[in-house]
């Protein structure tokens, strides 16, 4: 009795209710005069029949998009605290203003004398961004973290040929998001691990005996991905620059911090920014994203380009493309442009004692609930955390058989969407939970009730969490069927992939 | 406004709770003298309405293609986007959700990634798609990834006739790979591959970026042949009326997905499509999603093959991406299955219409020619009189945008691109061939 | 295992929520050198508390709103087959036209000749509804199809007095739609009903035993609310006119015959469209709609002013304001003129060809799912309908205590929206289908088998019925008691209305 | 495009399954003599980027508050839309959604609705708010209405100062009913009723149409003494500074909701708000939504006190309508809730500054004053030195939008409206004075 309503035809595909002849497309008619494709290219490139769209009604398609919509989390829908994604309100202005026709009826081969306001908009954010990080210049080519984290790497890698001393090795700590390795391989690099230690921080030590002059320089994200905030930054800063490396800042947990201290400040030279995240524009169910690089001034001369500039004596915005040392492009044109319309609306929205609450706050609201939640569950690390924590089930697993898996799909019977899952990989069957600072006190206590429940029915009911979830529109799903009998496309009943 | 919804009493509880006096004590961790100590230099909050009144003042410094007649190209189209597109993909939990982590809460952005995975295996002739990546010019960085991972090989050869702004992102990510890239010229419009020994790969598109069709099929027998594979660059409009590229032997299919119902943005958040043979299924970047069962044996959906990922793989990944471009994907989902096999075919014509219309104008005007004698399907390279990116300026003055200029290629500063969708109409043909007639004049 | 999605936190009023201190709304802040209200207004009519309005963040508000939508059937969700109500698929390009700015940002006040695009839109559309109902003229102020029938009988009126023949009564159906007789007494006249017959058509014979000189018309719709075509309206015409009386036509179940015939043709002197049916607007969870009057000729100078005229001289349209003898305005302004841009919009996209497949399709849905039906259930009158049909419970409630109610209520269950019931009056447990052209074949089957499966559950297990639904988000509400205990307002818990 | 699904296969077996040969066989009821027998000349179909090119032309053809500076009043406001309050109410579900009969499957728009009495009764100090009526004049009408039923009396004591447009509506629907208006003169701002004896209502504005707060109180004396209802036509905006109507006296309070959130719209679709004591309750016009609870005692919505309503009572329905503005009503309860009471209040403050600024700077231009000595909340009359229309004209070419002017009013032709909403900033009524100005030189 309390489920939304949905229609007798919900189908799995929209293929599931083609009908052949049916359309919902128009396009305008033939006029008189126009070349036909048949006179106007060779027979022998033209096909005889279509490829197999879907044909349905415009008012399947609606119906069939919304039925779907209507099965979705989102952020609009309930809580998502989902840790190390920063699933904060995506304000709605943010789409209006991204959506004005002077932005996305912009075309990207539009001379700059046409674009001032595009141009204006990315120099304009490139000063608030350099002014957040403590940087000096930005690029906003990457579309997202990892695209950042390539571009900061082989930036760091142009530096250090430049310098002569072309490197091998980067290090990441064991706590590390998966990006981090996978892009430290593609920028030609070796990964080297740093453990992290009994506070859950990297290992100063091992840092300082990692560190050579063939290792490029370390990835780090601070607070890092156990929510903590590496207190010994400034020594580790120390060791890495002192056998010239650079450090490089994984801005995926900037959110803690905005306002607060800068990366720039506590030593890093390059950091990239998930506006995704900290600035909020909307994740899309995986994207886009965009993950603009700022670097510090001797890393200037390395970054992408074009980048534009401002010629104070005409007061215009150009393209500056003269930049010999640059990488090169990392993007087919100028990055994720829509989304940087949305960042920056929201930066200019807060202002700076706006960013300064959004730290604060975030902060606030993880810590509130790790207080109501830790006397039940075991927090990875004790002690305050940042703007998120890492809580781990091992003890329950132990115990009662109950995973943190279990416990996430229970959440969903409870009304909240999951936090992540067995990540970081260092912790035992990791919950991370990062509540963000647009979370009311009540929803905080809502959730936080829900896993105390949920502790308990672990105790006298473990089943239930076994069995969990039951109040959404699949039951648990069989991932490893879906590997074993890969079906990655739709087919008529009957046939194979 | 910072959209936190703390009262003061809250804050005042929560502290409590927490076990510390202010705010202030829950960033004890963090060092005192490194600390900002100031405000930052950003000046105050802003009301919705100022915050509006500002960027529509930005907005109203460009003058975009609501406001010129569009006729510019180069992996880049106004196409027309449909209302109900618009209205299925902007839902909000399509919008403001996370990647489908949690399936059971995701079921509406895996089950229209599923369908977009589908019908991008219908346009490519493919066995199985990507859910998208950043960009075309991602997705052939990708594909050379693959290519090399398959083959063993660092050689790529690429023709010359593809996007040089996506030549410049394969030069940028392929050094610390140390790819070699080789090109092949492309002096008649169409790609001249000379030897491609030793080659991991070799990359046409169809059309290129001069808007000329390719001889796919001889660059698949040419490829194979080497032991290299066919990477195609392929437009996603044009398979409506020509051989999808798998048909004629492609091994990877990549493109740019803006033309699927995205808006132009300034180039971005556009849509990288990927696809290719099931062989190469466990060699894919990024999220792919698939079909499975749920406990009860109902039908749902899932991301799968995730040992490929970062996530799980760490640096034996194939691919660093995490977050890439499922909104885009999700509307061409919908764009796609709004298009239909006809919209598909009849856009095609009115496309090559339209653009050969143009072609057959332009040519008349004195001084200009179509460059190149190669067929084209909506657009083609012009030759002026004189330097092409003067002329643009020119044209725009009058309420026309056409290009890109192609001085990025030897001996083409007099060239430019010139395309037409099936928004334009023969008015606007015949006017926009007027004034450039005018402008050159 | 089928609902979708929905979060811990769903609370019944958005007040529920409120907290006070917290807010969503920014206002620009006062700027140096404005005056205040203190200041500015006498202390006396200044308010020292604020009005008691919800105090919530943007994402409680964007919260609760999402989640009521997601509560919510509509058309998108699925199939809507409400007799009389035409609930067909509403385009999605009419809200792009609607909200352009050159339109929704249009002052009211502002003068002909800053609005030249507005006055085109309203002098075309008129053209348009002229050539569709075979009218001469047309006024778009009234805002609903009930406020059309208000203007209609008042130009009726203002006619009869011009002629010198006042009169004080007007026919209608039994049949009829409730706005009518409603209408017919705020107009100033009593109602006289006029039976139906046996064949479901309305009785001629009564017609004109009833006509005089008193009376000043019938109102119509036709095809009737039973979905049958009025084929005696010649004779009915006739019977009206030769006493001098006008033919009123209720524009509601114009989606029968678009194109196929004219009221106009018929013998009608006033019609009003339904626009928010027939041309679909969207009805908004109950409105806006729009209820344009159209007028034969003799009756145009009665039609409400002002009317955009064009001025063939300059090309210039403007309001003639010039109209002497007419009744008046009937609108603050110009009437839901959004709604007017919306079925413009329809208007040119469907042309002549697609407004005549509109009727013919929508006929023949109605008659496809009739014929599927009508061996199951009892049609109130044999034979073929038009765009819609009626059937009657009236033996499963003889025979199984099952009531059109329950007939509805468990459509739910099986994820359609029930159709209209208990109208029209005239047919005792009436279930009024209207399926509407944009239905598909696929649909109307399914729905038939959702309609035969409850007529054998009726026999079968009439609990079932009776306790329906149970698949929504509500069970079946106590609407007497929404009487009794009359609360339409939120109130803090403990307090009354 | 039709929107239509059927194939020539489906209609094939749709055909066979009724049992006719043609779908023209299902049209025989209908007199052949009578029909049609043509296509209406209407023109072809449309695709739908040429129907969006077509009214975008339209639209481009007016001069709108996205290109003026907006200063105009008289009923319509240019506030500030917050872009939630747009994604929220133009969810499709409340969008699409029919009249809620059905409430199990209307529980979204019954609680909004609800949601909008409750703030309803809050801003006008009433007991019981209706769903919404048509716009502001329709509430006025129906307010009559009540009050003839609750006295049993024709006459209606009407200040001069109401929106002559609303009262031309009073006089056209009002003539049938036999109903007798009395119009109270305005000659200095407020209304002076005289004698209001055997009155039904009296019914004043507040503010009143030229802006000018009224002196409700008395009002409400004067129509109680007389055995007369009071009916106030408020602006929901003032009330975070002023007085609520209801505190003050009123009996029936109405509005135009037009500022709640809703787009100008050139006068529609609009929102008439209608607010009474519960005595009132079964007089009342259109749908009441209240609470209740289902078969298992959970909290559910139902429309309530249904026999006043047309569908039930027929011709002893306290009003015809039935299609109200529902989705203005949703989009208001939406606006509400955004606002709060603190930004009710800044607002209002806000719109005094703005406006009094203005009036003290167009009183200072020569041969100008501000007409009445009222005091006014966000809009004044301003008398200009020569006729005001032809300054309006004027303004508009220099960016600015002031108004109505008020020759519908005698003696009034050279005097205006001039309004100030928060959007506007004091750099906008100083520059659009200092227009004035030059205007009127
Ligand atoms: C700590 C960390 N680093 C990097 C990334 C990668 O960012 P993106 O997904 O934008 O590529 C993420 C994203 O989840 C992250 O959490
Ligand atoms: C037959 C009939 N007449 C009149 C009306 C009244 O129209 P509206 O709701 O637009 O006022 C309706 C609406 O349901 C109707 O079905």
């Amino acid at each position: 009795m309390s489920q939304n309503p949905s229609p007798a035809l919900e189908e799995g595909s929209i293929y599931d209710l083609s009908i052949a002849g049916r359309r919902a497309s128009t396009i305008p008619s033939k006029e008189a005069g126009l070349p036909s494709a048949g006179d106007s290219l060779p027979a022998g490139m033209l096909r005889a029949d279509s490829p197999h769209l879907p044909e349905v009604s415009e008012l399947d398609l609606v119906r069939h998009y919304t039925n779907l919509s209507r099965k979705n989390w989102s952020i609009e829908v309930g809580a998502y605290p989902l840790g190390s994604c920063t699933m904060k309100y995506n304000p709605k202005i943010h789409e209006q203003t991204a959506a004005l026709p002077g932005f996305s009826r912009l075309h990207p081969w539009q001379p700059a004398e046409q674009a001032q306001g595009a141009l204006a908009l990315i120099y304009e954010m490139e000063q608030l961004l350099v002014e957040i990080t403590g940087m000096a210049r930005a690029s906003f080519q990457p579309a997202a973290g990892a695209a950042g984290e390539l571009t900061g790497l082989l930036i760091m890698r142009a530096y250090h040929r430049a310098q002569g001393s072309p490197r091998d090795t980067v290090l990441i700590p064991d706590s590390a998001h998966g990006t981090n390795p996978a892009t430290v391989r593609l920028a030609g690099y070796k990964v080297k691990q740093i453990p992290t230690d009994g506070r859950g921080l990297v290992d100063l030590e091992a840092v300082r005996s990692a560190m050579s002059e063939n290792v490029a320089g370390l990835m780090l994200t601070n607070p890092n991905t156990l929510g903590l905030f590496e207190r010994e930054i400034e020594e580790i800063a120390k060791a890495v620059h002192s056998k010239g490396g650079l450090l490089y800042y994984d801005g995926a947990n900037l959110n803690a911090i905005v306002g607060i201290i800068r990366p720039g400040d506590m030593g890093f030279d390059v950091v990239h920014i998930n506006m995704h995240k900290t600035f909020t524009t909307p994740h899309g169910g995986g994207g886009p994203g965009s993950g603009p690089v700022a670097v510090s001034s001797r890393l200037e001369p390395f970054l992408p380009g074009p980048i534009p500039d401002l010629d104070q004596g005409t007061g215009r915005y150009f393209w500056d493309e003269d930049r010999p040392q640059s990488i090169g492009r990392v993007h087919g044109f100028y990055g994720n442009f829509g989304m940087v319309v949305r960042a920056y609306t929201y930066l200019i929205s807060l202002g700076a004692d706006g960013l300064h609450n959004l730290s604060e706050r975030a902060v606030l609201n993880a810590n509130y609930l790790r207080s109501r939640l830790e006397d039940t569950y075991q927090t990875a690390h004790p002690g305050l955390c940042m703007h998120e924590f890492v809580l781990t089930a091992r003890k329950l697993r132990r115990e009662h058989g109950v995973r943190a898996m279990d416990i996430a799909k229970r959440l969903i019977d409870k009304g909240f969407h999951p936090p992540t899952v067995y990540f970081p990989l260092v912790v035992e069957e990791a919950m991370m939970i990062e509540p963000t600072e647009t979370e009311s006190k009540q929803t905080l206590d809502a959730l936080a009730q829900a896993f105390l429940e949920i502790a308990a029915e672990a105790v006298d009911d473990p089943e239930v969490l076994h069995n969990a979830p039951v109040r959404s529109p699949v039951g648990r799903l069989d991932e490893a069927r879906a590997v074993r009998q890969l079906q990655t496309r739709w087919r008529p009943p009957g046939t194979g992939q | 406004m910072d959209y936190t919804p703390h009262t003061e009493q809250d804050i005042a509880e929560m502290l409590d709770a927490i076990g510390v006096e202010t705010i202030e004590d829950l960033f004890s961790p963090i060092p005192q003298n490194l600390r900002l100590g100031r405000r930052l230099a950003l000046g105050g909050p802003k009301s919705e309405s100022e915050v509006y009144d500002q960027l529509y003042s930005l907005a109203a410094m460009n003058t975009a293609t609501d406001r010129l007649t569009c006729f510019a190209g180069g992996g880049a189209y106004d196409h027309y986007i449909p209302a109900a597109v618009r209205a299925c993909a902007g839902r909000s939990e399509f919008m403001t959700s996370y990647t489908p982590y949690q399936p059971e809460l995701s079921q509406g952005v895996l089950g229209a990634v599923f369908d977009f995975q589908s019908m991008i295996c219908e346009l490519t002739g493919m066995e199985i798609s990507g859910s998208g990546l950043y960009d075309g010019a991602a997705a052939l960085n990708e594909a050379v990834h693959l290519a090399s991972a398959a083959t063993g090989r660092k050689k790529v050869v690429v023709s010359q006739a593809i996007n040089p702004n996506y030549r410049r992102v394969l030069d940028s990510l392929g050094k610390s790979l140390n790819y070699e890239f080789v090109t092949a010229p492309a002096g008649r419009g169409v790609t001249d591959f000379g030897d491609v020994s030793d080659a991991a790969a070799i990359v046409v598109g169809q059309p290129n970026f001069f808007g000329c069709l390719e001889d796919v099929r001889a660059a698949a027998e040419l490829a194979h042949g080497a032991g290299a594979l066919l990477i195609v660059h392929f437009d996603p409009m044009s398979v409506g009326l020509l051989e999808s590229p798998g048909t004629l032997g492609a091994d990877v299919v990549v493109g740019e997905g803006q033309c699927l119902g995205n808006d132009l943005n300034f180039g971005g958040p556009y849509l990288g499509i990927f696809a290719t043979r099931l062989e190469h299924a466990r060699r894919m970047p990024g999220r792919i999603v698939g079909a499975t069962v749920d406990v009860h044996g109902n039908p749902g959906y899932v991301l799968t093959l995730q040992t490929r990922e970062q996530h799980i793989r760490r640096e034996k990944a194939t691919s660093n991406v995490c977050t890439d471009q499922t909104l885009m994907a999700v509307t061409a989902s919908v764009y796609l299955s709004w298009l239909g096999p006809s919209g598909l075919r009849e856009l095609g014509e009115r496309c090559v219409g339209l653009t050969h219309l143009a072609a057959d104008l332009a040519g008349q005007l004195p001084g200009c020619r179509v460059r190149f004698d190669a067929p084209f399907f909506r657009e083609f390279v012009l030759e002026l009189p004189g330097n092409a990116r003067e002329a643009l300026s020119a044209l725009a003055a009058d309420g026309y945008l056409a290009g890109p200029s192609l001085e990025a290629f030897p001996g083409m500063d007099n060239c430019l691109l010139v395309a037409a969708t099936e928004r334009r109409t023969v008015a606007q043909v015949e006017q926009m061939i007027k004034s450039l007639g005018q402008v050159i004049a």
